[in-house]
């Protein structure tokens, strides 16, 4: 089954459920604002939202009320401080209380891993005296049967939608990711379905340096949309925008103002305009 | 942060005043031997190690989280995934190997960590303060930090101090220093050395040799011992040997500027 | 620590001792001969060889004498057919008999893999049903905590040397290898000594497509040795000597000929043309 | 293997003979529908892979172990990892990923193994002939056979026919057809669905959906029951409607022998 080449709207539509496991992923890098806006645009529900780092998309969504739960590591803007959607959600349950399973990086990146392996479980030093392996973070013990040692277990993840965004992609839907690559290859590989937006669809996925390629038959659906990392950025088409990051923490921080700039910005924009903000 | 000192001379330059935050900065580069290996977090880690690199520590190894390994940043990045990062790279590679393969094996020299609390045993919280279930602030969470803590040959914490911050008892522990005593890293298989050294604006302080317990060892120039007593959450354990750290030289201190200066 | 560029001859007086656990790893691709004749040179006795490929090299190494133990998964000349010298040390005992530890390819690479990853075993789904399990293969049987499923477990593999053959080091001694990469990442990792031969030794390690780079302080050694991988290949400066390969066959079927085909190509050679086949 | 036919006409071209091998080739190929994703050893697969691409299913997706996803070589490599595998795969990734991410998570539709030895319920050996111990031929062992066996939506076996390799019972159990009966893969826990057919020089072989015993379906053009019986180390089952293979049309043979010729 090779990947559609299809439109954002559609894609969104088809393939993201209310009451879905979603995990839009994107280690600073590739971060799919505009399949995010999207899914806030078409207003759907109850998501259980995965990611290593959430970052303003997810803030974002959950102060737009999409989100039931957030299975996550670590959850800042980073290099200026908090979310303060999130935040709101987490303390005051504004819009909507939020149900939280958190790990390390390590532990919730193994669970990427363990499902991209179609393993039921990973297994990795971590979480040993912390308060995480209390606090609903499904961490269990194994124990080595060669050396007797106990390591940490975590359950598999496997979405069912993963949307990621990526460079490039060839018209048989064929795509292709470099720079920081991040955990995006296991999330795809480890969810039932997947989207992915890209910068350019092209005639000819050439390898570029650091390059990785998921190819056509592993990914549902491809969608071409410029820009749709904005405010994050997208190796050898544009620069993280800073600014637009710490110009986010005086938006996010009052529920009213938050409220009329997602209007303004991502609920009034048409569709083909995501991400070019 | 209203403590400013004068700096340390250099023959022929006019000396400069320094922020408390800068000499925790130049304390901190100072700490990285030439041709280690950092684990870094962006802030404060990522300016004192870019510090060290551009001063004493030339060979200085900088891995981020990102995948980016050997990364030589020209200029501060304000995200661990900045593109800057990639670019000067010697490698980049994926999430899951960074933690696999690169820190949970030990190929880590140093991490360094901050957090919102921190207790006697060094012990790091950046999860929540108040009650888990109804928190008073949401904080980010943990990150890479508990495995950096765990694995890493050592770490050095930096944080601001303050009787908010070093606590008698953390409201959730993400990351072990050195769990309930000197002998909980063991028991637990954490298989780096744990905290060496933790670095505040006000002085250094030490892990007990014996009972790990935190102990100042260092004061920064300009700080009196009561001021650290007061703003430590539980008894302080101070060095019989007291010193006081060597303040910014002129040198650290311009680069340290020009780094800031060129941050994205 | 900084890899250290010398030459083979000093490297392998250094790095690799009697008696040391050995992987000399390649997938077909980038196989080590020049390394693995320097040893068969400097005449080491006792090794335990690893590699999931034993091929020609081994199958010289094996009829000279130099290993005790062959720990593998597939032990042929790939599309030819038998590894004589292999067969002899197995069947007949000679020169010297050999111990066997057998794996499929997939549980000896997650023996690498666990040995790269600091953990004292790797979990997959392998094994089962088959004669595996008892045959000295070191499997044991692993139990999820979430699903009850059973899978298989297999030890931690931490040699004492990897060695490898890649296309480029810098004159740091970081390395490249693109092309078919295989598992040698991983054995290099996973080995407490390290070292790499090289096609070339360049100023300017820039980033190839499909390249991957090994940072100079996880290598031990680096030596130059061009050709280093023939008769197999090194791609972007050699192509597969696929006609050795199907000679090796006649060549190696006798032990006479076998010998005085060692004797003079590989003995009486001197080290700086090694691998020049 | 001496045996000869002639194979089906096309309108306006000569016929030409064709080997017992080429029949067996044909035949695999012709199993591989469009668009299917395959795990190709070295060899008659491969052979048959390329063929299955160059007719009727250019679609058809090679993986080979090497890493090599997606390869489309215009030759016949002689090994699995020739650099014309890497030059035209859409993607190479390193071994660990090749087996865990891709064969074991079940992604594969098509697995194709041969062997030294099979036996009534399709499990192989490519171990030893002989005690393991003191063996008589020491084959090359498992190589990537066990996992393909177990997680391949199916797995097509390709053999020469004879007494020596249909065997009443395995000196060594390498890789899971059925096991011990129909219900021990999934007490085995085994993902894939097991061997769908075996192809050898002779007809083809099929599973009973119940017994899931090797059942001959079908003799190839000129094959006579008491041929495959002869060479079958077992009491053959045979199917009440057993047929005859199709030839190899002109067209196949054509595309086979110049794939052949093309060999690196």
């Amino acid at each position: 089954m090779m990947a559609r080449l299809t439109s954002l709207p559609e894609a969104v539509a088809e393939l993201v459920g209310d009451g879905d496991c979603v995990a839009l992923e994107g280690f600073t890098h590739l971060i799919p604002f505009a399949a995010g806006h999207e899914i806030i645009r078409q207003r759907r529900r109850d998501l259980s939202l995965v990611r290593l780092t959430p970052d303003l998309v997810y803030d974002q969504m959950i102060g737009m009320g999409c989100a039931r739960k957030l299975i996550f590591s670590w959850g800042g803007n980073p290099g200026v401080g908090s979310l303060h959607r999130f935040r709101d959600a987490v303390e005051r349950g504004w819009p909507a209380s939020l149900e939280l399973e958190e790990h390390s990086h390590a532990g919730l990146t193994n669970r990427y891993v363990a499902g991209a392996s179609g393993l039921p479980f990973g297994v990795l030093r971590g979480y040993a005296g912390t308060g995480l392996m209390e606090q609903r973070s499904s961490v269990a013990r194994v124990r080595c049967p060669f050396t007797g040692e106990e390591l940490a277990a975590v359950p598999a993840l496997r979405p069912d939608v993963a949307v990621i965004h990526a460079q490039q992609a060839d018209r048989d839907g064929n795509v292709q990711i470099w720079g920081i690559t991040g955990v995006q290859k296991e999330a795809v590989l480890a969810a039932t379905r997947s989207l992915v937006t890209v910068e350019e669809v092209v005639d000819d996925l050439a390898l570029r340096p650091g390059g990785i390629v998921l190819p056509s038959w592993v990914v549902t659906a491809v969608a071409e949309v410029p820009g749709g990392a904005q405010p994050s950025y997208a190796a050898g088409y544009s620069q993280r925008d800073n600014g637009f990051y710490q110009g986010w923490d005086a938006i996010s921080r009052d529920r009213e103002r938050f409220q009329a700039w997602m209007q303004t910005n991502v609920v009034e924009r048409a569709s083909h305009a995501a991400g070019r903000l | 942060m209203s403590l400013t000192n004068r700096a340390g001379t250099e023959p022929g330059r006019t000396t400069d005043s320094y922020t408390p935050d800068e000499m925790m900065t130049v304390a901190a580069a100072r700490s990285l031997p030439d041709g280690a290996v950092c684990f870094v977090g962006i802030g404060a880690p990522s300016t004192a190690a870019n510090l060290a690199r551009a001063t004493h520590s030339p060979r200085l190894v900088l891995v981020y989280e990102s995948g980016t390994i050997g990364a030589k940043p020209a200029w501060l990045p304000l995200s661990i995934g900045d593109g800057e990062l990639a670019d000067t790279a010697d490698s980049v590679v994926s999430v899951p190997e960074i933690f696999n393969y690169w820190l949970q094996a030990g190929r880590i020299d140093v991490g360094f960590l901050g957090a919102a609390q921190i207790d006697r045993l060094a012990n790091l919280n950046t999860t929540v303060i108040g009650d888990y279930d109804d928190p008073e602030v949401r904080l980010p969470g943990a990150g890479g930090a508990p495995e950096i803590s765990a694995s890493c040959r050592q770490v050095i914490v930096m944080m601001r101090h303050s009787r908010r911050s070093f606590v008698d008892r953390l409201d959730f522990r993400t990351s072990v220093g050195f769990g309930d005593g000197p002998s909980d890293r063991r028991r637990l298989g954490l298989t780096g050395g744990g905290p060496s050294v933790v670095i505040t604006d006000l002085g250094l302080l030490h892990p007990d040799p014996r009972s790990c317990e935190l102990t100042l060892t260092h004061l920064h120039p300009g700080v009196v011992l009561d001021q650290v007593v007061e703003a430590t959450g539980w008894p302080l354990a101070v060095s019989a040997d007291l010193r006081t750290t060597d303040p910014p030289t002129a040198f650290e201190l311009d680069h340290l500027r020009r780094l800031a200066a060129a941050r994205q």
